[in-house]
């Protein structure tokens, strides 16, 4: 198993070596930093069972923070009161994307501990409406619908000495891989501790979670917290990759599309959101070539999702699993079935 | 042709600035009286401002109650977050532009159509998707929701394309002038019929058989199906009936404004923001949230800053679900 | 009675909307001793085991336990303290296997830090070995060590109400709160539980049951104490109440309005 | 059994030969990126119609080079980011040696830096802002006017329309802060009293409190900047709030027979630059080319209302055509060498390019014609 894995990174890793179509790897670019986001979004739709529906709001936040620091701004935080900002090097804004964002992620997660199923959507999908109106609309600071342009590139290093610079497609491939693998390290790390039960916990049984002595509160702000620090960190790649950033970042759209990622790759199960992802980010592209228009190609998203709800509630990895289970080891033929809907 | 004829305006040259070559009509007779519009009281003024802009927020918060209470009756009674709130709203206004753009009907011949086709919409949604989720929770139904949603959207993209489309109205172009505010016929009869859609659904509600049976089940599933109660089709009859409420507010803002495939987002967002205002599954509580909303928007635009309008909502729900988390006209205790 | 007093709830009231389900009730519950809490169905005793784990908050009233007041509360906190319960209706993580419930219900024994687990930190794996062999151990205890790779939802019924224990015990009680825990078992499995149950008492752990199977409560018992209508009808040995003939009634009585509906 | 392989290797092998054999006759492409969905999508759809008309048209006549063109053109969807996704993969993908686009300000300054990126020169056919021109990006080629152009062209009529006090609408990007920029700054030169300056979102529909407020504030002349869609909505809801103020618009955006057309009465007494006047091809510079392009338009059935907006299209392919001949080949660098000393013959007018912005790295600027039409009557009028 542990082999598997090796040959899968090696592989990935040998891509920008022999691929000489860069689109390809504009694609790829693309597909791993939503990745990285899907998996994000698992921790909390997969492990704490909490769908949200805001979760671009953090990537966008990542996106923005990273842009303006890189940039340097200045603007009137309140009338009179002038916030003014030199420009920092892009990975000192990478960080602080990534800590705003987990911030943000602790804000949300402690305003919204009160609420759960219906009620934490809207306030979700609310946080990331108000986000991308203050995006557009704080025109000082974000340049509004003009986005912001001409973001740097990340360079590591000093130019005298050693300068290593993500201006190309295969730097930045070696950057999302490098953080998809170790966020996803993170993760498994994460689920598979004491704190990751506890979200399973919250998930499967809320009170009796609470009736052994699991607070809820705390590791629903933990996994809110990690999910948005991750989600900051794919937007603050993405923004110096793409190096603009518009408020549309924030659309619901993109929440949707990650949220398919993850529900169709499997939610809670660790390779999930990346088959999940590896299968939306690079369906466009093939749809495309097949010369399907984009809206039809949405239609496909739609009518997916909701095949996917009715044929593999668990998503593609758990089936997957079972299936195999079941497959090569017949001895165990009493593993548990598929779907264990409780009938209510 | 009458008048001064044609002016030219060239050579400008200013520094290393470019050139002006073209020609350039004009029109130099200013329209009668308009030059009349001399700087008068400002208190006058403000009032007027202030007035006209309460009527703006009235006439919205119609449409506002219309598309609030539909999503609320489902939610109330089906425990479903319907994501396609917004498409059945886009959905009317393009019937409505399909009937009377393109099939030439008459325009108050098509709204009743257009709100019988959101109906029907709405109905064949519960049957086909719905109602094989019954029982599922509300996270599973979401998502099939959102993907239907999405589905909808392009599916209207794809027959209509993404240029916006804007449907005649056969109202006097002048408006109806009431002292120092007018209003145009065509949103006059727009918050005429949201009322009176709202009258009807109390009386659905609270005066039918049905009604009864939609209430019962509210209160309580089980207990109504033990009293023999068909939930099946009291949920087809809510999902319809909400969906056509839906389709109703995009047929009648159809005409006002225009219609293009997105604009029911913005729509389903401040559907939810209206039913979380007023409490999930609260008609009375929708209705006053369509009008709270439309005064907050209405004003916050002319007070605060235009561009912050559709931040009211949002922030508004955010602060009620911190301070009273049912909102604030609940019946039952939140759900979730 | 020379036992210390574990738990004291002194005029507890309960109520929802209107209605009264439990009216100034109380009663002590003593450091290792069995005691049960009887009553017709609707007499207040899942609301008194609520409040006192903090799932209810308590109209009028105090509890105490072990000096410490659980008013306010929250049920997680009251965990911690050593007042553990199980619920009336099969209540286990489902989608888990039965040795991943038992892990969950270690929560309080175990002590990683989030900043350890993301960094990986070796203490963190080590913990995790010593968890796994604790989780054994209590599955042992309760005889369900050979299902411990199964998901829970695969378990007969009688077992998961046996994985139920299991995962209380996991969250180690000093005072363990057992709502119906045979209720659904058929007789056999009723006695072994009843073992199981003298075992679990062997440990220390002082234990506080609601029961309407009168056949165990009357064999594992120390006291028992009966409610109708949300008060305290009767309180003493099994004996005793067995002879009380208010407890009579109110069963018969039970029984009687049964038949008729 | 054996040989099938083979023989697909075969014909695979003759297959990449032919190939390459037609890659002298394979067209000549050029990257088009339009909003054709999303908040400009009218406008976006129109200059892609003009754009396809001139393919028909030159490839008629035999192409450029004796090869034929062929447009590839993509939706930026209205949206900045989308917008260099499309010359990206028009760039990286398609290999397009030229592109043109992306007709909002906003589209096209988020695109440049990929031009600088990858060396592909740019033909930008409507967007106004002055920023484009002057931020030294030396793969631009804009044929429409600046913003600042509109204003200087228009500072004689401030006196000769009468205007006292003026407020201002605009979209808030490039475009519309750009335009309420330069005009106001026009209009306090020749002492108009400025009134109020609000924006609106390029994707709002309700300007009810917006008009209100500048109902309000009793100006004598409304500016407006912003695509036709807005424009329409405007001009319904300016008269349902009865505002007396005179309604200009700017841009060149504006589709007057699309306003008459769903603005109906709305649009009476309301005045528009354009940059382009069917209504008078005799007017033009180029009046044959003119009447020929309404005639093609009108062959096709495109809404009339876009006319004024395809234009730019056929004017932007023409002038890519021409450099492409001058150049000699279908390559980067020689195309931008070439654009700089077309000549072209116009809709709009002869088409020229001067030099704007910071010196070694100057991009090209035309010196297109500029028109005030009014509309009366259900018309458009040029008194």
């Amino acid at each position: 198993m542990r082999l598997v894995t090796l040959a899968w990174l090696a592989f990935l890793f040998s891509i920008p070596l022999w691929m000489s179509d860069l689109y390809v790897l504009h694609v790829l670019i693309m597909t791993g930093i939503f990745i990285i986001a899907a998996m994000s979004l698992n921790l909390l739709l997969g492990y704490t069972g909490q769908l949200s529906l805001g979760h671009v709001a953090f990537f966008g936040i990542g996106a923005y923070v990273s842009s303006l620091a890189s940039l340097g701004f200045e603007a009137h935080l309140l009338p009179g009161v002038l916030v003014k900002m030199e420009p920092k090097p892009v990975w000192l804004g990478m960080l602080c994307a990534v800590t705003i964002a987990g911030l943000c992620g602790w804000v949300i997660g402690r305003i919204s501990f009160k609420v759960r199923g219906a009620y934490f959507v809207i306030v979700t999908v609310s946080f990331a409406e108000v986000i991308r109106l203050v995006a557009l609309n704080w025109v000082e600071l974000t340049q509004g619908p003009m986005a912001l342009n001409n973001i740097p590139a990340l360079r590591l290093g000093t130019p005298e000495l050693f300068e290593l610079s993500f201006l190309r497609k295969p730097a930045n491939y070696y950057l999302v891989l490098v953080v998809a693998v170790l966020s996803y390290i993170l993760i498994r790390r994460l689920v598979q501790s004491r704190a990751g039960r506890a979200m399973i916990a919250l998930r499967e049984n809320e009170p009796l979670a609470t009736s052994v002595g699991v607070d809820v509160t705390k590791y629903l702000v933990l996994a809110t917290m990690v999910s948005a620090a991750m989600a900051g960190a794919a937007g603050a790649i993405y923004a110096h990759y793409v190096r603009i950033v518009d408020p549309d970042v924030f659309l619901f759209i993109y929440t949707v599309t990650m949220v398919i990622m993850v529900v169709t790759g499997g939610k809670g199960t660790l390779a999930g959101p990346v088959v999940g992802g590896l299968i939306f980010g690079l369906l466009p592209e093939i749809l495309r070539a097949a010369e399907i228009k984009p809206e039809v190609q949405w239609v496909i998203y739609g009518v997916l999702m909701v095949l996917v709800v009715y044929f593999l509630p668990e998503g593609i990895v758990p089936a997957v699993r079972n299936w195999r289970r079941r497959h090569h080891e017949p001895a165990t033929a009493a593993a548990p079935p598929a779907s264990i809907e409780p009938a209510r | 042709m009458r008048g001064e004829g044609s002016t030219e305006v060239g050579g400008l040259r200013r520094g290393a600035q470019p050139a002006y070559a073209g020609p350039i009509f004009t029109h130099l007779r200013c329209a009668g009286g308009r030059e009349n519009a001399a700087p008068s009281f400002d208190l006058k003024r403000s009032v007027e401002q202030l007035l006209q802009h309460c009527l703006n927020a009235l006439i919205l918060g119609g449409t506002y109650a219309l598309l609030g209470i539909g999503l609320t009756l489902i939610f109330g009674i089906m425990r479903v977050v319907n994501f396609t709130h917004g498409e059945l709203y886009s959905f009317g206004a393009y019937a409505m532009y399909m009937w009377v753009m393109v099939s030439g009907v008459n325009f108050f011949v098509a709204l009743p159509l257009a709100i019988l086709l959101g109906v029907l919409l709405g109905a064949a949604i519960e049957f086909l998707l719905l109602r094989r989720l019954r029982g599922a929770d509300i996270d599973t139904t979401m998502l099939v929701m959102i993907g239907a949603w999405i589905a909808l959207q392009n599916i209207e993209q794809l027959s209509w394309s993404g240029v916006a489309k804007s449907i005649d109205s056969p109202f006097p172009a002048s408006p109806l002038v009431l002292g120092p505010v007018s209003v145009s016929w065509n949103r006059l009869f727009v918050f005429v019929v949201a009322l009176a859609l709202i009258a009807a659904t109390y009386a659905l509600i609270n005066r039918t058989k049905l009604g009864k049976a939609m209430r019962a089940t509210f209160q309580d599933r089980e207990t109504a199906a033990l009293m023999g109660v068909q939930i099946n089709s009291i949920y087809t009859a809510t999902f319809a009936l909400g969906s056509g409420l839906a389709a109703a507010a995009g047929a009648l803002l159809g005409p006002v404004f225009v219609v293009y495939p997105t604009m029911g987002d913005l729509a389903s967002l401040k559907a939810f923001a209206i039913v979380i205002l007023g409490g999930l599954g609260s008609i009375p509580g929708a209705t006053i949230g369509g009008f709270i909303l439309a005064f907050m928007e209405e004003l916050g635009a002319g007070y605060v800053s235009s561009g912050y309008r559709d931040a009211m909502g949002f922030l508004l729900i955010i602060i009620i679900l911190l301070v009273k988390p049912t909102g604030l006209f609940a019946q039952k205790e939140r759900i979730g | 009675m020379t036992a210390a007093t574990e738990l004291t709830v002194e005029g507890l009231s309960i109520r929802f909307g209107g209605l009264t389900a439990v009216e100034s009730m109380s009663f002590e519950v003593k450091e290792g001793e069995v005691l049960s809490l009887i009553g017709p169905n609707g007499a207040g005793k899942t609301s008194a085991f609520n409040a006192i784990t903090g799932y209810v908050a308590a109209a009028g009233g105090s509890i105490v336990y072990r000096g410490t007041s659980l008013i306010g509360l929250k049920p997680n906190e009251i965990a911690t303290l050593g007042v553990v319960r199980t619920f009336q209706k099969t209540s286990v993580f489902t989608g888990q296997t039965v040795l991943d419930n038992v892990l969950i219900g270690l929560h309080l024994r175990s002590r990683q830090r989030p900043i350890a687990i993301l960094l990986g930190l070796p203490s963190v794996a080590r913990e995790e070995r010593q968890l796994a062999e604790e989780a054994r151990a209590i599955l042992r205890f309760v005889g369900l060590d050979a299902r411990a790779g199964e998901v829970a939802s695969s378990l007969p019924y009688g077992e998961l109400r046996l994985l139920e224990v299991a995962v209380a015990l996991a969250a180690k009680p000093r005072l363990l709160l057992l709502d119906e825990p045979v209720s659904g078992m058929n007789p056999a499995e009723t006695a072994s539980f009843m073992k199981l149950l003298a075992q679990i008492r062997g440990l220390g752990i002082t234990v506080f049951l609601v029961e309407h199977d009168m056949k165990m409560v009357m064999g594992v018992s120390d006291r028992i104490i009966c409610l109708n209508y949300g008060r305290i009808i009767a309180s003493g040995s099994p004996a005793e109440i067995q002879r009380n003939p208010e407890v009579v009634r109110a069963y018969l009585g039970e029984r009687y309005a049964r038949a008729q509906g | 059994m054996a040989s099938r392989p083979f023989k697909t290797m075969l014909a695979a092998l003759g297959a990449t030969l032919l190939a390459g054999a037609a890659a002298a006759q394979e067209p000549i492409k050029i990257g088009v990126t339009q909003p054709l969905t999303g908040a400009f999508a009218a406008s976006g759809n129109y200059v892609a119609q003009g754009a396809k008309i001139a393919e028909e048209e030159i490839n008629k006549a035999g192409g450029v080079l004796g090869r034929k063109i062929q447009l590839i053109v993509e939706d930026n969807k209205s949206n900045p980011t989308e917008a260099v996704a499309t010359a990206e993969k028009l760039i990286v993908k398609d290999k397009v040696p030229v592109m043109m686009g992306a007709w909002s300000s906003t589209l096209t300054l988020a695109v440049m830096p990929k031009l600088e990126e990858y060396k592909v020169p740019m033909l930008v056919e409507t967007s106004s802002s002055g920023k484009i021109t002057v931020s030294g990006n030396p793969y631009i080629f804009r044929i429409s006017p600046t913003s600042e152009m509109e204003a200087k062209a228009f500072t004689p009529l401030f006196k000769k329309l009468g205007i006292k006090k003026a407020d201002f609408l605009s979209t808030n990007n490039d475009f519309g802060l750009g335009a309420a920029k330069e005009f106001s700054e026009a209009a306090k030169r020749e002492g108009v009293t400025v009134g109020v300056m609000e924006t609106m979102d390029p994707k709002a529909t309700d300007f009810s409190a917006q008009l209100a407020k500048i109902k309000a504030s009793g100006s004598d002349t409304l500016f407006v900047t912003t695509a036709v869609e807005q424009i329409t909505l405007l001009l319904k809801q300016a008269k349902d709030q009865q505002l007396i103020a005179r309604i200009i618009t700017t841009g060149g955006s504006n589709s007057p027979d699309q306003l008459i057309a769903q603005a109906g009465a709305a649009a009476n007494g309301s005045y528009h630059l354009v940059f382009f006047t069917p209504w008078f091809p005799e007017a033009v510079k180029n009046p044959d080319i003119a009447k020929k392009f309404v005639a093609l338009w009108n062959e096709k059935k495109y809404n009339v209302g876009g006319l004024t907006e395809g234009f730019r299209g056929w004017d932007g392919i023409h002038t890519i055509v021409a450099a492409i001949k001058a150049a000699g080949k279908a390559e980067p660098a020689a195309i931008q060498q070439a654009l700089w000393g077309v000549k072209v013959q116009g809709i709009n007018g002869d088409i020229a390019f001067i030099k704007q912005g910071p010196a070694g790295k100057e991009s090209a600027q035309n010196v297109p014609s500029v028109y005030l039409v009014k509309i009366e009557g259900g018309k458009v009028t040029r008194q």
